[in-house]
């Protein structure tokens, strides 16, 4: 604690002879993995947006594993008393420095501007720390969606799937016209959001007691055997060089017609689009089978760090144009997610937008919004971790069905 | 240190003599392999990479990749390509080279002309710096840099680098003046020269070989250096294997794996060149001393 | 100009002690040569000296000043190395003028030392060549040229011909010599080579293990050796050591020797009453090759020639002279006879053994008894 | 006085040196191996805990498939380095025409970082788009080469590009090596009827002990720090076949938030490196001192 303590003061004095002697210009600096292509032109808009307003923009993009690179420049810069303004940060992050005490308060901002009421209070729960406003968040994407191509569903019969057993159907008839029925990338990540998926089709309350509340008797029971063995069902229908493969490659396979469909978050539409597919013509977006109505979220969030007394307000205008809901609309589009805020009209948005926007006002609604285990909203990244070494073990060919839903147990335990 | 003579052939028959080429072709082709992927894709357009052989060569030749990566691609919220990050490399690059170079020269010549006890010793130490792994020295690395006010700034950078080739640069000086005639030191010392006299006017002049080695290995290791880079580098000195890495391992966003391939050769460039210039001068360096354990 | 005095000098790596009290002292423009195996400890001796070792105790003064813990360059030494340490990557003007360079020498005032000592080392032409350039003897040349260009109080040289064939040898060290007459300096030279120490010296250190043997002037060293050691090292084909039995007869003392087979000489020996005290005790006798001679070629002058008949096994011509190996207490003996002095193998022969010049030893101590 | 002060001249330019490495290294490695014994997570903190994490550590079924994979990496890229180097050394010093091209096409690889090369490595590698397709395409239907997508094979394919990338550094030295032989001993053993591979084999290799040795610094020190290599081309996989101790370490310390488990890891791997380094670079220094 005193270590914590002397480490903050040092900060805050570095942070001092920073902001002395630059003094005159307001600055952020923002850390973040949006490091190419549309997502990181997006952000440019928030960059021009602020120097509009006087504010200087440095940026430290750092990419690699969806954040991993990125958090461990952030230990290393504030190990070393010299914090970014803010940085992009996912789901049980934002709690953990949350919990180390080193982010700043936007309560301000958040009541003149009144976040609470229209950011869904599945993501408050993590934009917020002890009642205070820590983070804002710049959208919401949602994990459980399956992207088909329209050509390959047609050939199996042209029913989007609602269930499991549609599903199967489905896949079946693929397999049988001569395609790769799924197609998939052997990424611990990808394999997590696959099975975030498959667990929140054996319904909401499993998941959330196995993965959000992590009961170790859901993680080691009946229905995770059940989970592990569809697993082991849709690993029938990839192909053989699913492992390692990136999500982008595997969602090429769906668009040219090599593999007839894909489970993979919102941010898949993108590829779609750049290849000039169009929604419901060449391509058809649907919930995971089984889970329609439910929301698996992951928020994008900019954390906004305890910085010098010089800094806040720059901080705090960043915050609010963060919030701002034409920059939400504006990011959003290119990203592929839908706005954090609930109060934005769906007017500029395509078919799959505006779907995802009114499946997560729903959601929002009858609280099935949870967040996603495999992109930090379901569980802290240590147990994510270990949830997945099991999750792509066992996918792997590793362990059985039974012998998973133990090892998951205990590795969930162990992580704790 | 006499000029290398290839009077080692065996004489052999025209049989082996073809074996003999066959065999270094083939290795040509093992190392030149994923220089063709990368060169070869770099000049393909999007859809070819999509839709063909990897091994292909490029059916119609396109720049455009490599204007792309060098000054055009987005990096961040900025659409700047490469070219500011190799800046930023050459500058952080070169004071790292030269300092650990020089360091490293000082250490060899103190180690093996100026002996004292315990210089063994610490020798010994700071060649085992050699094996410890970076990942390790992250976290502490960065409250010093913290402390010393140095924290995310080129300086800081050079340090870091300085610090961790020190253990190399002293090994390779060292043993290429333990080769090196005692007895040049002694004369130039009753000639009335002074430690960093003798330093400057008798054993740099004669370090030839062993600089380009150690100049080799230094600017690769500083050059193709991530980690540090990443950790310790600040919106105004990323260097540009970070920005590569962002370039190439943004995790959304769609692939466009020939300006990845154009920005990768770009990165390697300096690097390249530098083996390609002096790879004449390293194997003589590599003969004068670096080898000798 | 001035002389050097070496004061009780011990000098240690770690534990191991290699120079142990030694005491040496060598006149103003005299030439000192430290001679002795290797390993003796002549070179640290030499490297102590000139300040590139530190000593571990004792005192070396040059002239009336004590050098300890000056630093080489201000010792007013310069040295001439064994490999001669040219600096690879100067001129041999750059050579020559470093020390210059360094001390601050105006430009002018560096090229007329340097044109003078290349008048003298007849190097003129060699100027502006690199060192990898020039043949040994010029190196050589060029590494003295180094030294002199400083007008030295005194002038080191470690082994500075052992890198030159035979020849070249012989012709340097007539040019040493004659450099020594010009300039009379003081000069410190190791070697081990005796010849050269004979040769050059006006006084000749031996050293073994790190102890002086003796000092003196060449005539001391090789006729009056103190031990055995500088007995058996200093001169070439070296003394005839011979083992053999103090006796007293007819009031006189007699040394008996084993000669071939059954056959035994006796020899008379100087009576004193060191040597009475050797008297039926084992001695050693010590004579030169060049005073066992042929009756013909013994030294006339000599008041004590005895002459032996010896038997003769081999011969070796050597133009000028003809050795002869002839076995006496135990060990192959050399004589020096005249190159044509007519002797059968393997036959006895009459030799003449020029008393005045033998010597004897205490086995025991090998220290000469007088 | 300033005589007094040249003597120590020496130690006062070792000095900054010495100490910079007495503190970011070994500094650093105490640091660590504090860590090691804390319940440290996200940051370092100082709530000591034993040797839990060490327990821990060895109770992690991941932690021994990294050790089993630093194993079998180290020993077949350490082995097959120094071989390959010294083959192609021997190939190439056998007066071969364009040899400065040959010598640098195969020392390139080392020039590039693998966050570059890895790229084009995994592509090649990749049976669906690379090696395989082509021979596909090539009409060799039969061509199988799966290996990184092989749990029982990936790391093998990690060595393949590891060799690739330093081999030919390792075949400099060697070269240097073999220039330095002196011609009179072949010379000698070639009057004395030797056949070419038997002077290789009894002469030149024996000779190059010290290029052994070396060639071994050098591996070790690339070998432990075969980070990028394995992010770049399998990210530890297929599941977490590849997995080896940097990887591990860098994922416990930074990204599962289990700082005193990745420490304890760093500490046990310190161990093992110093503990095969340490015995040679004693004997070198001591080999040194002997022969001077």
């Amino acid at each position: 604690m005193e270590r914590k303590l002397a480490l903050k003061a040092t900060a805050s004095a570095l942070v001092l002879g920073l902001a002395a002697s630059a003094a005159t210009a307001a600055e952020v600096e923002v850390l973040h993995w949006w490091t190419a292509g549309g997502e990181a032109a997006a952000l440019n808009v928030l960059k021009e947006d602020l120097e509009s307003k006087g504010v200087t923009w440095k940026d430290m993009p750092v990419a690699g594993g969806s954040g991993v690179e990125a958090m461990t420049v952030l230990r290393a810069r504030v190990t070393s008393g010299n914090p970014p303004t803010a940085v992009q940060m996912l789901g049980f992050d934002i709690k953990d420095w949350a919990a180390e005490g080193f982010l700043g308060d936007l309560s301000d901002v958040a009541a003149a501007e009144d976040w609470d009421s229209v950011v869904p209070p599945a993501l408050q729960e993590f934009s917020k720390w002890d009642g205070k406003w820590i983070a804002a968040p710049v959208n919401v994407h949602s994990t459980n969606w399956m992207w088909i191509n329209k050509d390959a569903l047609d050939a199996a019969g042209g029913k989007a799937p609602e269930t499991w057993e549609e599903l199967i159907a489905v896949l079946d008839a693929m397999k049988a016209n001569g395609i790769t029925p799924l197609a998939h990338g052997g990424q611990a990540w990808q394999d997590g959001t696959v099975f975030d998926s498959v667990v929140l089709g054996l319904g909401d309350d499993f998941y959330k007691s196995a993965i959000i509340d992590q009961d170790p008797e859901a993680l080691g029971g009946e229905q995770m055997v059940e989970a592990f063995k569809r697993m082991e069902v849709l690993r029938g229908y990839f192909d053989e060089n699913f492992s390692g493969r990136d999500w982008n490659l595997a969602s090429a396979m769906v668009i040219n017609g090599e593999a007839g469909m894909q489970a993979m978050g919102d941010w898949a539409k993108g590829e779609f689009v750049k290849a000039n597919q169009v929604p419901g013509e060449d391509f058809v977006c649907i919930r995971f089978p089984g889970t329609q109505g439910s929301v698996l979220f992951n928020s994008d969030q900019f954390a906004m760090f305890d910085v010098a007394e010089e800094q806040v307000e720059a901080q705090k205008m960043m915050a609010s144009a963060v919030m701002n809901p034409d920059f939400q609309v504006a990011f959003n589009l290119v990203k592929g997610s839908v706005p954090a805020r609930t109060d934005i009209a769906d007017t500029e948005f395509d078919a799959c937008g505006k779907k995802g926007m009114a499946d997560l006002a729903e959601a929002a609604a009858n609280g099935t919004l949870q967040g996603s285990m495999a992109h930090g909203h379901g569980a802290s990244s240590n147990i994510k971790s270990a949830i997945f070494d099991v999750v792509t073990a066992h996918l792997n060919g590793e362990y059985g069905a039974e012998e998973a839903a133990e090892e998951l147990a205990a590795a969930v335990e162990a992580a704790k | 240190m006499s000029i290398p003579s290839q009077d080692n052939a065996i004489n052999a028959g025209s049989l082996t003599r073809i074996l003999i080429y066959t065999l270094l072709i083939f290795f040509v082709i093992y190392y030149l392999l994923p220089l063709w992927v990368m060169v070869s894709n770099s000049l393909k357009t999007l859809d070819e990479i999509r839709g063909g052989d990897m091994l292909a060569p490029p059916k119609d030749i396109t720049f455009e990749p490599w204007r792309q990566a060098w000054s055009q691609t987005q990096i961040g919220v900025e659409a700047t390509g490469l070219k500011p990050y190799f800046f930023n490399s050459i500058i952080m690059v070169v004071p790292a080279v030269f300092l650990s170079t020089f360091l490293g020269a000082l250490n060899g010549y103190v180690m093996t002309k100026w002996e004292f006890p315990g210089v063994n010793l610490i020798f010994g130490l700071m060649l085992l710096a050699c094996f410890i792994p970076f990942q390790i020295v992250l976290i502490p690395m960065a409250r010093i840099l913290g402390m010393l006010g140095l924290a995310g700034t080129l300086g800081g950078l050079i340090m870091v680098h300085t610090v961790y080739g020190l253990g190399f640069t002293t090994l390779f000086f060292r043993n290429y003046y333990a080769a090196f005639p005692t007895e040049l030191v002694r004369a130039a010392q009753i000639d009335g020269a002074s430690f960093f006299q003798v330093f400057w006017r008798i054993l740099i002049p004669s370090s030839g070989p062993i600089i380009v080695v150690t100049i080799i290995w230094q600017f690769t290791n500083v050059w193709n250096d991530f980690l540090f880079g990443a950790s310790f580098s600040s919106y105004d000195s990323t260097p540009i294997t970070v920005a590569l890495n962002n370039l190439v391992n943004s995790s959304t966003g769609v692939k466009e794996y020939n300006v990845h391939f154009a920005g990768a050769i770009l990165t390697a460039l300096p690097t390249l060149i530098v083996y390609i210039v002096s790879g004449r001068y390293f194997v003589r360096g590599l003969m004068a001393g670096a080898v000798k354990g | 100009m001035a002389s050097l005095t070496i004061d009780q000098l011990t000098k240690s790596f770690g534990a191991v002690e290699v120079l142990k009290g030694i005491d040496l002292d060598i006149e103003d423009g005299g030439f000192l040569v430290l001679v002795g195996p290797s390993g003796c400890g002549k070179s640290t001796l030499l490297n102590c000296i000139a300040g590139l070792e530190k000593t571990t105790s004792g005192e070396i003064r040059i002239g009336d000043r004590n050098v300890e813990g000056l630093h080489p360059s201000k010792r007013d030494i310069a040295m001439v190395f064994q490999s001669y340490a040219l600096y690879p990557n100067m001129t041999v003007r750059g050579n020559i003028s470093f020390g210059m360079e360094i001390r601050g020498v105006d430009k002018a005032e560096q090229e007329k030392a340097i044109q003078e000592v290349a008048d003298i080392l007849q190097i003129g032409n060699l100027l502006d060549r690199k060192p990898s350039q020039l043949s040994g003897g010029q190196r050589q040349r060029v590494a003295m040229g180094r030294a002199l260009v400083r007008h030295p109080q005194v002038f080191l040289f470690d082994e500075p011909l052992s890198n030159l064939d035979a020849k070249l040898r012989v012709d340097m060290r007539t040019e040493i010599k004659r450099l020594h007459r010009r300039m009379g300096t003081t000069i410190v030279y190791v070697t081990h080579d005796q010849i050269e120490a004979l040769t050059l010296a006006t006084k000749i250190a031996v050293l073994e293990a790190g102890y002086l043997q003796q000092a003196g002037s060449p005539d001391e060293i090789y006729n009056d050796p103190s031990n055995m050691f500088v007995a058996d090292f200093m001169g070439s084909p070296s003394m005839n050591l011979i083992d053999g039995l103090l006796l007293e007869r007819d009031g006189g003392l007699e040394i008996e020797i084993e000669g071939y087979g059954d056959t035994k000489i006796s020899l008379p020996a100087p009576d004193t009453a060191e040597m009475r005290g050797f008297v039926g005790k084992p001695i050693v006798f010590g004579i030169r090759p060049e005073a066992m001679t042929d009756p013909d070629g013994a030294d006339r002058t000599s008041p004590q020639i005895e002459t032996r008949d010896c038997f003769i096994e081999v011969s070796q011509p050597a133009g000028s002279d003809t050795f002869a190996l002839t076995p006496l207490g135990g060990k192959e003996c050399i004589a020096r006879l005249r190159a044509d002095a007519r002797i059968e193998l393997g036959a006895f022969a009459p030799i003449s053994f020029n008393m005045t010049k033998a010597v004897f030893f205490d086995p025991s101590t090998t220290n000469r008894i007088r | 006085m300033r005589d007094r002060l040249q003597e120590w001249v020496p130690r006062i330019v070792l000095a900054p040196s010495f100490v910079a490495i007495l503190i970011f290294v070994y500094g650093f490695i105490l640091y660590t191996g504090w860590l090691s014994m804390t319940n440290s997570r996200m940051l370092p903190n100082n709530d000591f805990v034993g040797l839990a994490n060490y327990t821990k550590l060895f109770g992690l079924k991941h932690w021994s498939i990294a050790l089993t994979n630093l194993a079998i990496f180290g020993t077949l890229y350490i082995v097959i380095c120094s071989c390959l180097g010294l083959f192609l050394a021997i190939l190439l010093d056998q007066q071969i025409r364009s040899e400065g091209f040959i010598r640098t096409v195969y020392l390139y690889p080392m020039a590039i970082s693998f966050i570059v090369t890895g790229v084009a490595w995994k592509w090649f590698l990749d049976p669906g788009i690379g090696l395989e397709n082509t021979m596909h395409q090539w009409g060799w239907e039969s061509f199988q080469f799966n290996w990184i997508k092989d749990r029982e094979m990936a790391i093998y394919t990690i060595v393949i590009a590891a060799v690739w990338q330093s081999s030919g550094y390792v075949m400099a030295m060697f070269l240097a090596g073999l220039r330095g032989v002196d011609n009179e001993i072949i010379k000698a053993a070639q009057v004395d009827g030797a056949s070419g591979v038997l002077i290789y084999r009894r002469i030149i290799i024996p000779m190059m002990r010290p290029v052994f040795l070396s060639a071994f610094v050098v591996l070790t020190h690339l070998a432990i720090k075969s980070y990028d290599l394995v992010v770049a081309m399998t990210g530890g996989g297929p599941g977490r076949a590849t997995e080896v101790p940097a990887t591990f370490m860098y994922s416990y310390t930074f990204t599962r938030n289990q700082m005193g488990v990745g420490a304890s890891s760093a500490i046990i791997m310190l161990i093992m490196v110093f503990s095969i380094v340490v015995p040679y670079l004693y004997s070198e220094i001591r080999h040194g001192e002997k022969n001077k």
